[in-house]
């Protein structure tokens, strides 16, 4: 099943991926990552399509996508 | 032996020139000698001089202010520069162009009508040669025959009939001030 | 080697720098260094290397900085006013720890001033000129020979120690013309060993980074310490001067530069009056030769130093000194150029102790 | 499963210090994968500008050298002239390529300098903290213009492409955006094309990539999104404005004069 990684030490929780990808599966999480950011995280897992839109627009290299 | 040499005139003249020839020559004599020349803008306003050294110990200034010899292609040369002749020292003047008579009376004062004579020898452009050639007679500095081995390697684009008619301004020149 | 020929100043220290290795030359024109750019521009294509008169005296120095992170033995020359635009370019090469060879061919100031000689920019040579704490070497050649074969001491120096290296002469030295001897085989670059800190083809290697700027805590003070290290060691082992008829001097002349061969005949027509003058002279001005002014200055009573400004050199002779010895000043500013008769003048008034008397601008 | 999108070689491991939503990284992303596509990562040097890309030689995996405000196409100038081979790029922002580094820039693409610029347009000083830039939108706040800027006071904004297209030495000019997947995709393309334009010795190259300064436009990523896609690009049109590769159609001449 296709998904995605999110490195949260890179993530700085802009939600660019949130509004790139089609089917909702991301969203912000509720807990602070060391950082002190709300890391993006699959929420809807299972309508993933690895499309790789989310990863396209992250600007800081967090997310990588499996297939 | 040591001259120091002041050429000057209008740009255009082969002041810069004759200066640039008479430091080779001397070169090639196995002096010391240092070409420097008035450069930038007062070039662009109608006069040229160049200061030049040649002598058999080490040249320390490449400034002279108490002449040797003053070489004048034309009057302003004359009015500036006269007063910096040391006493003793020579001044060659070019009386086709200078009308005015220099005041002093404790240097050696010759006259050559240089455009005259270079006209005779073929060109306007070459009375530097001849004043060369005056200059090398009356001083010793450099032999007649130095300058006319240096021409054509100071003047390297030059044709040789132009380098032939350059030997006999330098001759006419010396042959001028001969006594 | 061996052959003497007429140049002219400009020209020889241009010939100089691409017989020492020279392969980049980035300029823009301004009076009295035409020659330079003028010559490099048909002479570095001859020999594989690259000529480029930039838009401005700013991009020339960062396109020099560019080509000296490659390892390049790079050269630009500019006058007074061209140099101050180049110091940006200039103190980042010295940021970044790269060699860099310039020249400066001072002309009178400030502003625009004029094209005439003038050491004027003595100051702005020996206190690194742009901005931060840096040192560069400056060597003052008072002949064309030295124009000449100071490039190749300047790219030795430059690469052995990492700091620019430049060349401070006026419009005297680089419009005149002398019989010149190079005193040095040319150098092909290509020969040379590539430095281990140049950027370019990283193939097989680690990358590199070549840069002046640093914001983690301390490391520009640090990389501040280790560079000062070199100036330390530059002060130690770099020094060049030129002492003569120092025996039983009474009084000692220092002068630097074309001016230096002005004092110079001043000097040897005191001696023929029978005063008992020596001359030094300092052929770098930094580092500057400071030692040998404290041993002189406990022999002679009276130093007279000579510049073509209105006095800067002067400074770091009564530091050298330290109060050992009288020291006089005179000096022609901006393009006044002193004659000799002017400074044996000089000479008898501060051998009696003086006061030596300054030029009345009325006189001029 | 196999990993169908990974961090590329063409950047170091080093996370980025950019704001939440900050172009740069999005940018530096696309030239990284271009340089490790082409295969001349270990041939490339990366001229850094000073503006808040001053730390990309930290992020590019490749040699670099940091150079002044606004130099970075002398810096690559004096890089390229000596390594014709070397791949050279100048990163930078609006106020160093458009304003303190107009010259360099216009005149190395007059010269036809055969190197990369990236230059990242967002209309804004970012690292001095959000002053008026030469491309900040008529209108638009910023700390040097705090009544918004008005062309009477502050001048009009520069069109860089529009400008660098009318110079013969400019031969691969593209205006690109980064506020959606799709514009990025383009963006990565005009990437690529340019240093192939660099690659092929064929001239200066320059992409210009609309960006999005959430901090300094004071607003949260997305809206700075939607300003984007709003504000600027509507002012700053996207598209390509030189092209070494098109054909210039000849056209009949028009008839001019009077027929007798």
């Amino acid at each position: 099943m296709p998904k995605i990684e999110v490195d949260i030490t890179r993530c700085k929780g802009c939600e660019y991926c949130m509004i790139a990808c089609p089917h909702e599966v991301i969203a912000l999480s509720s807990t602070f990552a060391p950082s002190g950011y709300y890391p993006a995280t699959m929420v809807k897992a299972e309508a993933c399509t690895g499309c790789k839109l989310c990863a396209i627009v992250c600007p800081d290299m967090a997310i990588e996508v499996w297939k | 032996m040591y001259q120091g040499v002041i050429i000057a005139g209008f740009g255009g003249q082969g002041v810069v020139s004759m200066g640039i020839l008479l430091a080779y020559s001397g070169m090639v004599d196995g002096k010391n000698v240092t070409f420097f020349p008035a450069y930038g803008a007062e070039m662009r306003g109608g006069t040229a001089n160049c200061t030049v050294v040649v002598s058999s110990e080490e040249v320390a200034s490449p400034v002279v202010s108490r002449l040797d010899t003053l070489v004048v292609m034309n009057e302003p040369s004359l009015l500036k520069f006269e007063p910096q002749v040391k006493p003793g020292g020579r001044l060659i003047i070019n009386s086709s162009l200078v009308n005015a008579k220099p005041k002093r009376t404790d240097i050696k004062i010759t006259y050559i009508p240089a455009n005259e004579i270079a006209k005779e020898v073929g060109s306007t452009k070459i009375a530097n040669m001849v004043m060369m050639g005056a200059y090398a007679e009356l001083t010793g500095a450099v032999p007649i025959a130095t300058i006319k081995e240096s021409i054509p390697k100071v003047y390297t684009r030059a044709k040789k009939e132009i380098v032939e008619m350059n030997y006999k301004a330098v001759d006419r020149g010396a042959e001028a001030v001969k006594k | 080697m061996g052959e003497r020929i007429l140049m002219k100043g400009n020209e020889a220290m241009a010939e100089g720098a691409v017989r020492a290795g020279c392969r980049f030359f980035a300029g823009y024109p301004i009076t009295p260094q035409n020659e330079v750019p003028e010559y490099m521009s048909w002479r570095l294509p001859e020999v594989g290397g690259f000529f480029i008169q930039a838009e401005s005296e700013v991009a020339a120095s960062n396109m020099l900085f560019g080509a000296a992170a490659c390892g390049v033995r790079v050269m630009t020359s500019s006058s007074s006013p061209g140099i101050s635009l180049k110091q940006e370019g200039i103190s980042y090469c010295a940021g970044a720890d790269l060699p860099i060879f310039y020249a400066d061919i001072v002309r009178g100031g400030p502003g625009l001033g004029n094209i005439a000689p003038s050491q004027g920019n003595y100051f702005q040579a020996t206190r690194g000129g742009g901005h931060g704490d840096y040192q560069v070497i400056v060597l003052a050649p008072n002949s064309v020979s030295e124009m000449a074969n100071f490039p190749r001491l300047c790219y030795e120096l430059a690469f052995k120690y990492r700091v620019p290296a430049m060349i401070s002469a006026d419009g005297i030295l680089g419009q005149m013309m002398e019989p010149i001897e190079f005193d040095f085989e040319p150098i092909d670059p290509d020969t040379l060993p590539k430095p281990d800190w140049a950027i370019g083809d990283a193939t097989g290697r680690e990358r590199r980074v070549v840069k002046s700027y640093d914001l983690r805590v301390g490391a520009v003070e640090k990389q501040n310490w280790e560079r000062n290290k070199r100036f330390e060691a530059i002060r130690t082992n770099e020094v060049r001067y030129q002492l003569e008829y120092e025996e039983g001097a009474e009084l000692i002349v220092a002068a630097y530069g074309s001016c230096a061969r002005v004092a110079k005949s001043a000097v040897m027509m005191a001696r023929s009056e029978g005063l008992k003058v020596g001359i030094m002279r300092p052929i770098t001005l930094w580092p500057f030769p400071t030692e040998v002014l404290n041993e002189l200055a406990g022999r002679v009573e009276n130093i007279l130093v000579m510049e073509m400004n209105l006095g800067q050199m002067v400074q770091d002779v009564k530091l050298a000194v330290e109060g050992k010895a009288r020291v006089h000043f005179y000096g022609r500013p901006a393009g006044g150029i002193p004659t000799s008769e002017e400074f044996l003048q000089k000479i008898k008034e501060a051998i009696k102790g003086g006061p030596v008397i300054p030029i009345d601008p009325e006189d001029i | 499963m196999e990993k169908v999108f990974e961090r590329t070689r063409g950047l170091t491991e080093v996370r980025m210090r950019y704001c939440p939503g900050c172009g740069h990284g999005i940018a530096h992303r696309l030239v990284g994968e271009v340089i490790e596509e082409l295969g001349v990562r270990e041939k490339t040097i990366c001229v850094g500008p000073v503006g808040c890309s001053v730390f990309a030689d930290e992020y590019f995996n490749c040699d670099a050298i940091q150079g002044a405000h606004g130099r970075g196409p002398a810096i690559a100038t004096g890089i390229k002239r000596t390594h014709p081979d070397l791949v050279v790029f100048s990163y930078q922002g609006d106020g160093d390529l458009a304003s303190i580094g107009m010259a360099e820039t216009i005149h190395s693409a007059s010269r036809g300098e055969n190197i990369t610029i990236i230059f990242i347009n967002n209309g804004i000083y970012g690292m001095t903290g959000g002053q008026m830039a030469p491309t900040t939108l008529l209108g638009m706040w910023s700390t040097t213009s705090p009544a918004g800027r008005k062309a009477e006071v502050e001048g009009y904004p520069f069109h860089m492409c529009e400008l660098l297209s009318s110079l013969e030495g400019a031969t691969y000019l593209e205006r690109v955006a980064m506020n959606k997947a799709a514009n990025i995709i383009k963006a990565r393309k005009a990437v690529k094309k340019a240093f192939q334009t660099q690659i092929e010795k064929k001239g200066f190259s320059m992409v210009e990539l609309l960006s999005p300064c959430p901090t300094d436009w004071a607003m949260p990523p997305l809206e700075a999104l939607k300003f984007l896609e709003e504000k600027m690009i509507p002012y700053y049109p996207l598209g390509v404005y030189k092209d070494w590769e098109e054909k210039v159609e000849e056209k009949e001449p028009e008839k001019v004069g009077v027929e007798k």
